[in-house]
């Protein structure tokens, strides 16, 4: 874990509002596990004040590259945007706690909300880098509002995995959500490993879907300041045994959590 | 050069602190900052009884500030004094405790419990947090009930006593004199400014508490100013801080009037802020041939 | 779309006003804004007596934000009646003059001189300036000295009265409940919060007053918590303003209680930011099908 | 008058520290007199806040060009010197009262201090044309801490004008400040117009230098918001008749001053 200015090598649209970031970062490169994230200074200046928290989205070992898939929300990442290749951006990583690796031949199922793709797409790597090219056991499934809102669904496919897609308007596979879609796929079966990242209303039904799944895995979001558990603000709800609502913390014991710990109602 | 400074009893090696509830319980940030370099460690604010806290969401940034609404989480102070502290003896560093409660007697017992208990070297007594329903700022907002919170701690404790002080008051001088004559040894000021924001999409409060504390450099204008005064009504040491991210910051606070500053949100932003306030205040000093820290305290007060 | 908004009794074409003495007079940024667009003019704090106001510097900028010791420079009531008023009467827009004064006289001899002077909408009451020595702030400290104020101007006017309070003090709530009680038909708020700046190079205050006032987007965060505490506290129409500088700026304002907002520091960035403000509103209502501004002031409050 | 943003036709530096922005604007450049000013947006978040004052130091009517001489001071001049060449910057302006012409034949000294060439650098320009090539009765008087920190001195010089230095270590030129030199130059006798800018304590000697001259003129700094005479922050102590204290504002009255109605003690 560290703090660093990292020289930019890409800072790319992939498709419209999102954007690919690479960043020259060996150690950081080498230290990362998916499902972790980046603390960013999106301005050097006291306006925005804080870092925002991305995903690392892919880390290049070898050639010490660490990418970060973003989606233009508000004022930082549209800084983020204008940040041009050889300048250097301010960030702390990795932190939190990632998904756990599945072992070679658990069936898995990948699910993806929009930029929700960002760490899942560190993780399908992983797999595949486990799996070698026997990947049948693992299902992807991506939504979107539109087919073509889908971030680097084509990388996706590239690695070889079988990718199923759902979107809100019907513009690309299934009509619908990808919780609905996975569903109907594996037609209410989930295999082992469950791993999930995308929009609070997806994890809640997907909570729903899976009732007990012990090993269900998912990326939580919230605001943070400190990112590394001193400031007590990225809280999440947790099953608790008494009355009193009990916390955890997003950037510290996340932002992935089993499933069935997390109080999504 | 002499950088070490005395507030009330504490003795600090140097004058930069870390501000309660930003720097957790110290280890969070020992990876990025040797802690044996900071003139003190200010942990989380401690409650008798553990406490879960406010609901989520707890910050909201705001222009070059941080609201927050963290609503005293802390494990209650059993599990300080028994897990906490034991990791913090591994350092050289004095660790002062926040403490807060609901009631007098809340504070009351604090104080006492923590009472010759090792490895703590002071009491930092939150009589400002905004974030709470009972005590915090409404003892706080008085002269008359702030001094009475620090007399009973006072009786309670021979540790070192720093009243930590509310900007939302009239007078904060008022309430500086109120603990100062019921024995405060130090004064810390400011807690966060009551502050709010409206999501305007949900047309709901932002934060998970309605109103939050508002800190960072945004407020650095009013604690700058809050110091400057207090340091005109009260003879004991102030520890300054609100919005210090660099040296030049908190340059403006000892001049003010600080003999110690505390960083608090910057380290949000920057985790090896504390470290890097005390190297521009080190070249300060040695850039303009000044031998001990303490001539520059107070030094804007010369002629006016 | 009805933009309309009656502040006590100054009827306001659309809720976007300029906050006192950021427009000047409103000619001087009559290039950049067609003043008829805009719903009131509020004008520069305005004396008895010409002032030259305080000596230089009078103005420093900090994170997000600006403290200024102005000092309420102005060429005194008569002047503003006989040069500037008349230049305003081109503008299709209500003119409201901001008072201030030392004493409870001089709010009295004011508002009687202005008591039917042709093309003066209202008065803005300043209990609430921190860079004066005598009157200003000293008055909106406290909710009697500020009922006093108020009343007799109150008694010396038929013109519609607003106080404008200083968000200095313990609690703005009873501040404007005194104010209400007096007779104000509307508050305005917040005021500049007290601050102050070192320049660490001459170790002095960087401002010729030694303390200012703290205005600017750093300052929103209290200004809209004051204004949903005192839209809590009593029935007057709301004044809003403190760092708005964007329409989402001025919706939080609204839904926090205020029925109308004024732009102040922003100006000095964007010269168009008032009417870059209204633009935004009016969009805003269009794209959420709301009919009537009114149906959002003070919306955030629903169940709360 | 008018606040737009403008396209940068060129930022570089001129000597360390020191940097030329050219912006495209033929509005401004018609409009702009010298000594006169642009309120500039260096940054476009919300730190720093305000606008800084920069003069205009050329304004190219031909191809309609305003070019800005600063010098790097802080936080805003900072981000000023890191735009890039087709970036756009929010400038308000031309601002305030510049320096009357003189006509043609009048004897002339100008004196700069530092970066106080900026506005002065214009003013010349505008000499030229008036005078043509016969610019004998003009004398300009440039300094800086040291030789090669005199902005844009070869360009004076290309101008054809005389031009005397000054340094403070001697490095070139005259060893000690322009006041002292023109003095040694003019021996005391001042022509009918004198135009200067620079720091504070160089106008204050010139002050003494001059005393009563009718037709001195300087340009004087404070710190603005408004720029446009709105917010009373940017005064100067001007001569008064009474006891009280009376001030002129740097943006409106100014920045350009009868040295004579100034009070600068
Ligand atoms: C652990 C984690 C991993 C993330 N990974 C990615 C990723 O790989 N790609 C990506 O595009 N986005 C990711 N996000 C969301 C991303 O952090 C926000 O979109 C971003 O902070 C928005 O900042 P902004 O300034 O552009 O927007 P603004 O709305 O202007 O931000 C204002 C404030 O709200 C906070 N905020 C806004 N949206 C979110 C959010 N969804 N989650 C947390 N804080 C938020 C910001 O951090 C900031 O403090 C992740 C969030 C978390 C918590
Ligand atoms: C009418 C006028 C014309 C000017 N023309 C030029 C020019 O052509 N070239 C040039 O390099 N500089 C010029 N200056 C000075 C220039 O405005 C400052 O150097 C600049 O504002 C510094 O900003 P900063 O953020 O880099 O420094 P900082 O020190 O970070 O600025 C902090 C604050 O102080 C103000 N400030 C700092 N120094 C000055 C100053 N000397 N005068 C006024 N305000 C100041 C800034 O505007 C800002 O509000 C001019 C000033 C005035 C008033
Ligand atoms: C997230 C957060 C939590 C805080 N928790 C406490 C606390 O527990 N006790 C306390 O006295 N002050 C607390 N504070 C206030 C800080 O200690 C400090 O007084 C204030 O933030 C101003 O300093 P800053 O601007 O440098 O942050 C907290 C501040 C923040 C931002
Ligand atoms: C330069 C300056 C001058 C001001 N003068 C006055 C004044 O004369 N009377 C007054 O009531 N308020 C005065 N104010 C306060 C503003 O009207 C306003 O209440 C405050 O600045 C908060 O709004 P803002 O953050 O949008 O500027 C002044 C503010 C500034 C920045
Ligand atoms: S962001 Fe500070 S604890 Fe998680
Ligand atoms: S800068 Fe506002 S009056 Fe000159």
């Amino acid at each position: 874990m560290y703090s660093k200015k990292l020289r930019v090598v890409k800072n790319v649209e992939v498709i419209p509002g999102h954007r690919l970031m690479g960043l020259e970062a060996h150690e950081l490169a080498m230290a990362a596990a998916p499902g972790q994230f980046l603390h960013v200074r999106c301005s050097e200046t006291l306006d925005p004040l804080l870092r925002r928290p991305i995903s690392v989205c892919l880390a290049d070992r070898e050639r010490g590259t660490v990418y970060m898939l973003y989606r233009i929300a508000g004022k930082g990442t549209e800084l983020l945007a204008r940040v041009k290749k050889g300048d250097f951006v301010d960030v702390l990583g990795p932190l939190g706690r990632g998904y756990s690796l599945p072992q070679k031949g658990d069936g898995v199922a990948v699910l993806g909300g929009g930029i929700g793709i960002a760490p899942l797409y560190f993780l399908l790597e992983c797999i595949k880098g486990i799996y070698g090219p026997d990947t049948d056991g693992v299902s992807v499934f991506l939504g979107a509002a539109a087919y073509t809102a889908i971030p680097v669904l084509d990388q996706v496919r590239a690695m070889g995995f079988s990718v199923h897609t759902a979107t809100d308007d019907g513009s690309g596979g299934f009509k619908g959500n990808v919780v609905q879609l996975a569903e109907e796929v594996l037609g209410g079966r989930y295999p082992d490993r469950v791993y999930a990242c995308g929009p609070l209303p997806m994890l809640k039904s997907l909570g729903q879907a899976l009732g007990d799944h012990p090993a269900a895995e998912v990326s939580m979001e919230e605001h943070m300041a400190c990112g590394v558990g001193a400031c007590l603000s990225c809280i999440c709800r947790v099953r608790a045994k008494g009355e009193e609502p009990e916390y955890a913390h997003v950037c510290k014991d996340g932002p992935v959590f089993k499933l069935r710990d997390l109080c999504l109602a | 050069m002499k950088l070490e400074v005395n507030i009330g009893g504490i003795i600090m090696k140097n004058p930069v602190a870390t501000a309660s509830g930003t720097f957790g319980f110290g280890l969070e940030y020992a990876g990025f900052v040797d802690l044996s370099r900071l003139g003190a460690v200010v942990v989380k604010g401690t409650t008798r009884l553990p406490r879960p806290g406010n609901p989520a969401p707890r910050i909201c940034e705001t222009p070059a500030g941080v609201l927050n609404a963290i609503g005293l989480e802390n494990p209650g102070v059993e599990a300080v004094v028994e897990k906490y502290l034991p990791c913090l003896k591994d350092y050289d560093v004095p660790v002062i405790i926040n403490i807060a409660g609901d009631t007098v007697e809340d504070y009351a017992s604090l104080a006492s419990r923590l009472d010759g208990c090792q490895g703590v070297a002071g009491l930092e007594v939150n009589i400002s947090c905004p974030n709470v329903k009972k005590g915090g700022m409404l003892f706080g907002s008085d002269p008359d009930s702030a001094a009475e919170v620090i007399r009973e701690v006072r009786a309670a404790t021979r540790l070192p006593v720093i009243a930590k002080l509310s900007p939302n008051v009239t007078s904060i001088a008022a309430v500086a004199e109120g603990v100062a004559r019921a024995g405060a040894d130090a004064v810390s000021l400011i807690n966060t400014l009551l502050g709010m924001s409206i999501d305007i999409k949900s047309r709901r409060p932002a934060l998970g508490n309605v109103m939050g504390g508002l800190s960072g450099p945004a407020v650095r204008p009013v604690a700058v100013r809050a110091v400057w005064q207090v340091y005109r009504a009260v003879g004991i040491p102030i520890m300054g801080m609100g919005g210090i991210a660099s040296a030049s910051d908190a340059l403006q606070f000892i001049m003010a009037g600080a003999s110690a500053v505390a960083v608090g949100t910057a380290n949000f932003v920057n985790p090896r802020a504390t470290v890097e306030v005390l190297e521009g205040i080190e070249s300060y000093l040695l850039e303009n041939n000044i031998r001990d820290i303490s001539q520059l305290v107070g030094a804007a007060h010369q002629g006016i």
